[in-house]
């Protein structure tokens, strides 16, 4: 297992070289120069000349991701163009609300998609299929924003039950957290809960199939210890896959709930900083995001090993 | 053909997967085929016996040793010299469900071997596959059809059917039968015999099981661990077995006859290919062990009746051969 | 039935696939869900064609004195913020919408299921590959999409490339795993044993028995790609004033959803439905090709 | 006879059991009532040609008939006294694994991969016995070592793929004999064995049956298997049992056609030029079985009266019965 | 004309130790004012940093930390008494050297944003303890309004490190918490010598860009006041809030890049300014919250000049046509119409391109995500449909869009009449001739037709009923003095 994360660790370093410098290099082609807005709207052209000298966006891409490098392996990540708050901060301030949300909504997606996807396919092509499948195929359909919105309008404006806007630190206040997050988390993990709910009913099908449930049920198991324990313990290799593959698509859709839901999340910093050229920004998120996904999938590798030791020893 | 001290091992390979150590599937190996020779290759699951076939259709290449086929050294001929070679040595797979295209006709999987080396029409093929069928006792109709319609022994039918469109001199049949009926392997060996006298095909037949192996070979090799540890004419190593491995094949088969021997049970399991025990390979499970065998690897000598056998015991202990059998080795350990 | 004569017509590979198809027909259209799902993406594609002539309004006359009306009888859906008949520019939309879905799936398609090819067969430069792909993976798909929009800037092309961008290494991921899945199958041994070459092999048997996922994956991803386009519109990046396509329209809508509610209520049951429909249509798909595999224990 | 008394007293009794699965063409039967009886104490052979309905067999007495695919049609099956299918599905859970339990074919594949080999025997025994986490993982162990397991106690905590295909089927037994069962269906539990293990397998079946008391029935469609461990034989062929017999009988004066040409194709001895034999054509699908004797199509000795109606099954006083108009061990008499 | 729906149940108690929360369109880039690189942030800045002179609600000179100022030596230098008693909020004492200081750092600090606009000052010079000097380097009459804005911020000298995220001012209010870009919470300076200004106890500022999410906080009652797009007043008053709408200096208008071909004929871009039909703008995209405009000022403004009034250029597509086969300009001549990308600016280009095509013009529309960078500095397009969100003093509004050096001045190029007349005003110190020199300058642009002026919008303030205190700033940059909240 060490060695596991230790291997693992070492092979998330050449791999976020390689983002970073190619964050880098794209953000030559990004059009625009921050420069203009930075010296400020009664900027004459010198001034803007100096700003951009200043700023080093005179340099060719390879020198400044040279002098990015070296300050970020001392862990400084750089200041914003922009706002000139160090990055860190910035991270540091909205990373944890993305990832409160992208977490909260895998686990709606999680608590949502297993039994629907288990009920699914303990009665296959009947009635409850049916109706699980549907809602299931329809929340990958809904574009998240639109269902965002749809829910802000009814439970939020309407009804009053939710607050429109904001964000509270789970550890300030969890229920107001709650408040706060509840409606985005489910905006952005309906799509995927139905991916979670439709790929369990379909491992859950094959599971069903296999020999060691008969032996199982042979041993006089009671079904909800066949089906509970041993199908899912089974199925749910797959899922956790799904979960890894859905977090990196949740941090992107999250840029979107967020506007939706105006959370002070990554997800605007991110947009802005890269129409805006932000590289100190992009790069910071970048990195963040790189981690996060490696994490993500360094756990979904142990929770593998661990629901199927087979694949470890291999 | 002939292989001549093969080894094959497999190493894990991967840029960040941790190193483990190789298994060494086949571990010096020599062995022939003649013309309108049937050599039959018996041994345990997992003792190396697909690795050897493979070898000598050189889908796998040795890790050290030749492999030639009609004289020609072809372990290591790029695929585009082998190519010509091709035809004249086939393989029957063991996986009757997974050795044919799902998605092509069986017409089509048998003429593949023709779209390949000769040129010939679509109709030519098509008769050419015809004929094939009926060899193997199918018809007509089923060309058009698909492998999933078809039950496992008309599976392994047209499996053979591709094997032999070519007329090949040489053909390994891994495990060809093991996944049939009894009835229906019967119609198969029967096939197997016809062709090798009518046509002077000569077989390499892989099997774990003896019985079949008995029906068409007429020299078998027994595998233990990568090794040979005993060859011979088939009915010399059936009525006399040397070594005590193949001994205790003959004696476990099941049946009638080994229930009135009064419970010879088998020990152990074989050990691991990863690391093979130093001496004899077969030391952990023979009833007869003796200090020597746990150090030194026994060399191939000669039998009465014909054969070789890589045993200590043919030196050193109480012959196996022609000889009733130690009671030690009757009662197990 | 043996009475077939000797001189049989020529039975070419065309026969035989013709068969196959059949069967997947004959599967496919007991789904009649799917059945209903590729009648209604077939009506799209009829509009997205013959679109632009059959619209009530010029889908681009103004009118600012009647901005944001409900639906009536002259505008069966109302009219836009800036006074369009919206029914005429949704329908004119739809050519815009398919159109992107397809540009997007084609360039992931067309560059990942080769480079996955490729990563499969070739064990070295696979590896690389494989590594670059996870790179390029670990980056949020929005992300991409954005830096690729800024590099070629704003439209709605450069945004279906950008998508298509963020297919490819998911395309080559699916077909490299396709690939060395079939790989293992022993009929790709008994091909080789036959001497077949490695071109024929991919071509004759790795290819035909990944199309089935490959598929699958291609209407997946045609739903996605159709989010996709509306949420870079939502974001102003996807397509230019004044052409609109389905996600532009709902984007362009959303400010008014407590004003003029209505506006985006017919995109949106666009786009829902037919990525609905993709989707109950790749599953359908997916079931049809699906190969009995009997192996009775 | 008079040793039989006191263990042959009848422990199974099935009764005219009709299975039936469901095709594209609707529901079909695949055996056809069936019928029976294991004594105490016994080993039963259940043989046929592949598909004739043995497996099928098989589960319905476990109650493990795929709901969806397959439905007993008609019959009863008696476990002591017991009409099974009267039972709740609660009461089948109390009931398997305690009095009937099963082994499989696969022994890779009926161990669940992520959970260890002694979890899943502590887990049956948890299941009907009243004992704790540790006494059941001391019976676990114990268990293990009764049917062999070298190092029982460190085996104990590794996951199915650390064992070989033998060890693993022993681990099955361990499972199948934890509740000390009356019935063990063996379903083909060496055919994927090689001939060293399967031989080790069958004689640990032959002596835990001794030990426990255990009436088995095996199916199988290995006669050799059948003439090593079985006591007793039942030969299906297209869902109909067409002859049982002791083993002795059936071995070496078989009354039905298809017996004989079992045997015939399955003879062991002989060499390159012994004559090989075989049964033509094929056996008739579910659904297009031939009109009157099933097993006339393929029958050497057929002749217009199988064509014309069913055969039933005879019953001879000693147990025994065969379905053909011939009785081709007559010369021996009844 | 104010359609404000009345200022709510006023004879409430305010509640001093009110929470006032309050929603503004734009990010917060930096809280230190001389970096701050727009006027945006003026409506987070402010309440923190006083500035050397106010700005009245309609934007008249009124006394900040300056209590006097005027041109001495032929307005070459800038006299300025500062206020007495003054101390920032880590109580460092505000006095002349404060404000050399700032100035100072205003000048020279690295990333300064407003050493542009303080360029004028060659020096500082200390008189005394509350008497300032700013020795000129010319005459230049704005001086006073750019020292309204974020360059005459006053930030304590011992914080000058750290104002980007920890601010230190002597504003009515310090601020508490701060989340970049997002958020900030601002609690009362209790020692603030106007102590009518800060009437909320605390007040909590956050940033939400659409619109209508804006509205949905009111509605739920995330929020006190904000501002709202003109399609959401409405639904605000039908929900029972007062919205004041006002006219500010904020303008919308088609930039033209009168370098390009046929835009350097004045008879064409006459011909464009007749083209567009102002009222159905306001009407159809403004709902009426806007007011029609042809030169860069409002009415009743002192710059506005009557005589050219809002009608100079009349809807009228015949006249413009007529100027366009003058000048000779091909039908469907291709005009390069470069938009800010952003729902309201693609809207505003869409209804231009279907006006202009009436005429004969083929509007291209190209959105850009840098619309200053690409339109400004780079020169993209011939004409860009954007706001301008107006300056404290018309010449500085004119110098930035009608001047040669005019950085929002696509074409930097201009007539030499208005040059001229922009000049002037600079150099020129007294009020009145000031007022008379605003208004020819604005009949001269109008004149020369450099721009195609479109509205102003009004600034749309909704709040509770709970809210006191707050109107529309004719600056379009809200500054909450004397905004409080009943109980
Ligand atoms: N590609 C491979 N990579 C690693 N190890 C392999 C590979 N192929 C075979 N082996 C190992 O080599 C050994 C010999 O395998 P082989 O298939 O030749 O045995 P076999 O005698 O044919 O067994 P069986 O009777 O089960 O078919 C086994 O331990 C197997 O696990
Ligand atoms: N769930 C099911 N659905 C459809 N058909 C089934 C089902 N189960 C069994 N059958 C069919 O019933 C027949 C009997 O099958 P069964 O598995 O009992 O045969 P078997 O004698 O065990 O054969 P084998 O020796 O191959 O295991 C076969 O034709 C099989 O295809
Ligand atoms: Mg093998
Ligand atoms: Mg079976």
């Amino acid at each position: 297992m060490a060695a596991l994360i230790g291997r693992r660790m070492l092979a998330a370093i050449p791999l976020l070289l390689f983002v970073t410098a190619l964050v880098s290099a794209f953000t030559v082609f990004i059009p625009g120069d921050p420069a203009v807005y930075v010296a400020g709207e009664n900027a004459t052209v010198e001034q803007i000349e100096q700003t951009r000298e200043r700023l080093g966006f005179d340099d060719p891409w390879p020198v400044r991701y040279a002098e990015w490098l070296g300050q970020a392996l001392q862990g400084n990540l750089g200041e914003s163009v922009f706002s000139a708050s160090p990055v860190s901060e910035l991270l540091a301030e909205r990373m944890p609300v993305t990832l409160a949300l992208t977490l909260s909504a895998l686990l709606f997606a999680v608590l949502v998609g297993i039994p629907a996807g288990t009920i699914a396919a303990l009665n296959p092509d009947r009635w409850p299929d049916k109706v699980v499948r549907g809602i299931a195929t329809l929340g990958i359909a809904l574009p998240g924003y639109w269902l965002g919105l749809l829910l802000l309008l009814v439970f939020a404006v309407y009804l009053g039950l939710f607050p429109t806007l904001g964000y509270t630190p789970l550890h300030q206040d969890p229920l107001d957290w709650l408040r706060h997050i509840l409606l985005p988390s489910v905006a952005l993990g309906a799509p995927a809960a139905a991916e979670v709910a439709r790929q369990l009913r379909r491992s859950m099908l094959d599971t069903l199939n296999q020999d060691f449930l008969r032996t199982a049920t042979a041993k006089g198991l009671r079904r909800h210890t066949v089906l509970g324990k041993h199908a899912l313990k089974h199925a749910a290799g797959p899922i956790v896959t799904v979960l890894a593959t859905q977090m990196a698509l949740l941090l992107g859709a999250a840029v979107i709930i967020e506007k939706a839901f105006t959370i002070p999340g990554i997800g605007e910093l991110a947009v802005s900083s890269v129409i805006n050229k932000d590289v100190p920004v992009v790069q910071g998120i970048v990195v963040v995001s790189t981690v996060v996904i490696v994490v993500t999938n360094l756990a979904a590798d142990i929770t593998n090993a661990w629901l199927s030791p087979k694949s470890q020893s291999q | 053909m002939t292989l001549d001290d093969v080894h094959v091992a497999f190493s894990p390979q991967g840029l960040f997967r941790r190193r483990t150590a190789p298994v060494r599937a086949v571990r010096g190996v020599s062995l022939g085929v003649g013309e309108a020779e049937s050599v039959g290759l018996v041994g345990e699951s997992g003792c190396g016996k697909s690795t050897l076939g493979r070898v000598a259709v050189r889908l796998l290449s040795p890790t050290s040793g030749t492999v030639s086929f009609q004289g020609q050294a072809i372990q290591a001929l790029p695929e585009r010299r082998m190519r010509p070679l091709r035809p004249g040595l086939q393989m029957v797979f063991q996986d009757p469900y997974s050795s044919l295209d799902p998605s092509m006709t069986v017409g089509d999987s048998v003429a593949e071997p023709l779209r390949v080396h000769e040129r010939l029409s679509g109709a030519e093929r098509r008769a050419r596959g015809r004929e094939m069928l009926h060899l193997v006792g199918l018809e007509e109709r089923h060309l058009d059809r698909y492998p999933h319609e078809f039950s496992g022994g008309q599976r392994q039918r047209v499996a053979l059917a591709r094997a032999l469109i070519l007329n090949p001199q040489v053909v390994v049949c891994d495990e060809a039968t093991s996944a049939v009926d009894v009835s229906t392997q019967n119609q198969i060996l029967a096939l197997l015999r016809e062709l090798r006298h009518d046509r002077g095909m000569g077989f390499l037949f892989i099997s774990h099981n003896l019985a079949a192996v008995r029906h068409v070979a007429q020299r078998v090799a027994v595998m233990y661990l990568g090794k040979v540890v005993e060859t011979g004419p088939t009915a010399r190593v059936f009525a006399a077995p040397a070594h005590p491995y193949t001994h205790m094949l003959l004696t476990s088969a099941p049946g009638a006859s080994r229930r009135g021997a009064g419970g010879a049970t088998p020990v152990g399991e074989p050990p691991s290919p990863v690391n093979p025990p130093a001496g004899c390979p077969f030391q952990t499970r023979c009833p007869m062990v003796m200090e020597r065998c746990r150090v030194e690897m026994p060399a191939p000598t000669p039998v009465d009746g014909g054969g070789e056998v890589a045993c200590h015991l043919q030196t050193d202990g109480p012959h196996l051969a022609g000889r009733p059998l130690p009671e030690t080795l009757r009662a197990g350990v | 039935m043996a009475q077939t004569p000797e001189t049989a017509p020529t039975h070419e590979d065309g026969r035989a696939s013709r068969r196959d198809r059949w069967r997947f027909a004959r599967r496919f259209l007991s789904h009649r869900g799917a059945v209903v799902a590729t009648g209604f993406l077939g009506l799209v594609g009829v509009v997205a064609v013959i679109g632009p002539a059959i619209t009530p309004h010029d889908p681009l006359a103004q009118d600012l004195g009647a901005v944001l009306q409900p639906p009536s009888a002259t505008h069966l859906l109302g009219t836009d913020d800036v006074g369009r008949d919206l029914f005429s520019r949704l329908i004119v939309a739809t050519r815009t919408s398919l159109v992107a879905v397809l540009l997007s799936v084609a360039i992931g398609a067309g560059i990942g299921v080769p480079l996955g090819l490729i990563a499969a067969l070739a064990q070295r430069t696979g590896g690389l590959l494989m590594r670059v792909t996870d790179g390029i993976m670990a980056f949020p798909p929005i992300l991409l999409a954005i830096g690729v929009i800024g590099v070629l800037g704003p439209g709605l092309t450069q945004a279906m490339v950008a998508v298509g961008v963020v297919f490819v290494p998911r395309f080559a991921r699916l077909t490299r795993t396709s690939v060395r899945h079939v790989a293992r199958e022993t009929y790709i041994e008994a091909s080789r044993v036959i001497g077949t070459p490695l071109r024929r092999v991919v071509m004759w048997h790795i290819l035909p028995n990944i199309t089935g996922p490959i598929v699958v994956q291609i209407a997946v991803a045609s739903g996605f790609a159709m989010l996709a386009e509306a949420g870079l519109s939502f974001l102003g990046l996807g397509v230019q004033p004044p052409d609109s396509s389905w996600g532009a329209l709902l984007g362009r809508a959303l400010p008014y959803i407590n004003t003029a509610w209505w506006l985006g209520i017919a995109p949106g049951v666009f786009i829902t439905a037919t990525v609905l429909a993709t989707n109950v249509v790749a599953d359908g798909i997916g079931d049809s090709l699906g190969r009995e595999t009997r192996r009775d224990a | 006879m008079s040793q039989e008394a006191e263990r042959g007293a009848t422990l199974l009794n099935v009764e005219e059991l009709s299975v039936e699965v469901l095709t594209s063409t609707g529901w079909t039967g695949v055996t056809d009532t069936v019928s029976f009886q294991l004594r105490r104490g016994e080993v039963m052979g259940l043989v046929g040609e592949s598909g004739c309905g043995k497996s099928t067999t098989a589960l319905a007495l476990m109650g493990l008939l795929p709901k969806a695919s397959a439905r007993v049609a008609s019959g009863t099956v008696w476990l002591d006294g017991t009409d099974l299918y009267s039972l709740s599905r609660r009461q089948w859970e109390d009931l398997r694994g305690d009095d009937i339990s099963m082994i499989f074919q696969e022994p890779m594949s009926s161990l669940h991969p992520a959970f260890t080999v002694g979890e899943q025997i502590a887990e049956s025994v948890r299941r009907h016995r009243d004992l704790g986490r540790r006494d059941a993982w001391q019976r676990a162990v114990a268990l293990l070592e009764k049917v062999g397991m070298p190092e029982a106690r460190a085996r104990a905590t590794c996951y199915p793929h650390e064992f070989s295909g033998g060890m693993l089927q022993r681990v099955l037994i361990a499972i199948a004999l934890a509740c000390e069962p009356k019935v063990l269906v063996a379903d083909e539990p060496t055919t994927a064995l090689d001939v060293t293990v399967q031989a080790q397998i069958l004689d640990l079946l032959r002596s835990m049956g001794a030990e426990f008391d255990l009436s088995i029935l095996l199916v199988t469609h290995d006669l050799d298997v059948v003439a090593d461990i079985c006591d007793e034989v039942v030969v299906m062929y297209a869902g109909q049992v067409v002859e049982q017999a002791t083993v002795k009988e059936f071995l070496h004066a078989p009354r039905h056609p298809y017996s004989r040409a079992l045997l015939a194709g399955s003879r062991p001895d002989g060499d390159d030029s012994t004559e090989l034999h075989w049964i033509p054509g094929a056996p008739p699908t579910p659904g297009a079985l031939p009109p009157g004797c099933r097993f006339e199509p393929r029958c050497a000795h057929a002749h217009d009266r199988c064509r014309a109606e069913e055969i039933a099954l005879q019953r001879h006083p000693d147990g025994s019965a065969h379905r053909c108009v011939l009785d081709l061990s007559a010369p021996r008499g009844e | 004309g104010s359609t404000s729906g009345g200022g709510g149940g006023g004879e409430n108690e305010l509640d001093p130790n009110a929470t006032f929360r309050f929603a503004d369109t734009l990010p917060i880039d930096t809280l230190d004012p001389h970096t701050s690189p727009g006027a945006g942030n003026n409506v987070w800045l402010f309440p923190v940093y006083d500035r050397l002179i106010h700005l009245s609600p309609d934007a008249e000179l009124v006394p900040g930390l300056a209590t006097n100022w005027e041109f001495t030596d032929d307005g070459t230098t800038l006299a300025l008494t500062l206020r007495e008693g003054v101390t920032f909020s880590d109580d460092t004492p505000f006095d002349a050297e404060a404000v050399k200081a700032n100035i100072e750092r205003a000048q020279t600090v690295e990333g300064s944003a407003v050493k542009g606009e303080l360029a004028v000052i060659e020096s500082v010079e200390v008189v005394d303890d509350y008497q300032v000097e700013f020795n000129l380097a010319n005459v230049n009459s704005s001086l006073p309004y750019v020292l309204t804005g974020r360059a005459g911020a006053m930030a304590s000298p011992e914080a000058f490190d750290s104002l980007a995220q920890e601010p230190v001012g002597s504003g009515m209010y310090t601020v508490a918490s701060y989340q970049p870009g997002t958020s900030a919470t601002y609690e009362r300076n209790e020692d603030y010598w106007d102590p009518e200004a800060a009437q909320a106890a605390t007040m909590e500022f956050t940033t939400v860009t659409d619109s209508l999410q804006r509205l949905n906080a009111l509605k739920t009652g995330s929020i006190d006041a904000t501002i709202l797009s003109a399609k959401d007043v409405e639904a605000a008053k039908s929900a029972d809030f007062t919205v004041a709408s006002e006219p500010v200096l904020e303008f919308y208008h088609l930039q033209l890049n009168i370098s390009r071909p046929y835009l350097d004929d004045v008879r064409v871009r006459k011909a464009i300014n007749h083209a567009i039909d102002r009222e159905s703008l306001v009407s159809g995209l403004l709902f009426g919250l806007g007011a029609p405009a042809v030169q860069p000022f409002p009415q009743d403004y002192f710059a506005y000049d009557e005589e050219i009034g809002t009608d100079h250029y009349a809807y009228d597509p015949e006249r413009a046509r007529e100027l366009l086969a003058e000048a000779e300009v091909p039908e469907g001549q291709t005009i390069e119409l470069i938009n800010q990308n952003a729902p309201s600016y693609t809207q505003l280009s869409e209804a231009i391109k279907s006006q202009l095509a009436e005429v004969g013009l083929n509007a291209e529309i190209t959105q850009t995500t840098n619309f200053a960078n690409s339109f400004y500095v780079e020169g993209n397009g011939d004409a860009g449909a954007i706001n301008w969100t107006g300056r404290p003093d018309p010449a500085q509004t004119a110098g930035l869009l009608y001047t040669e050096e005019g950085f929002a001045n696509p074409a930097k190029e201009t007539t030499s009449e208005v040059a001229d007349l922009h000049q002037e005003l600079v150099a020129t110190i007294d009020d009145d001739e000031r007022e008379q020199l605003a208004r020819d300058l604005s009949a001269q642009i109008t004149e020369d037709a450099l721009d195609v002026v479109l509205y102003f919008p009004f600034q749309n303030v909704a709040y509770s009923d709970k809210v006191q205190g707050l109107e529309p700033w004719l600056s379009g940059k809200l500054e909450f003095r004397g905004v409080g909240m009943t109980q």
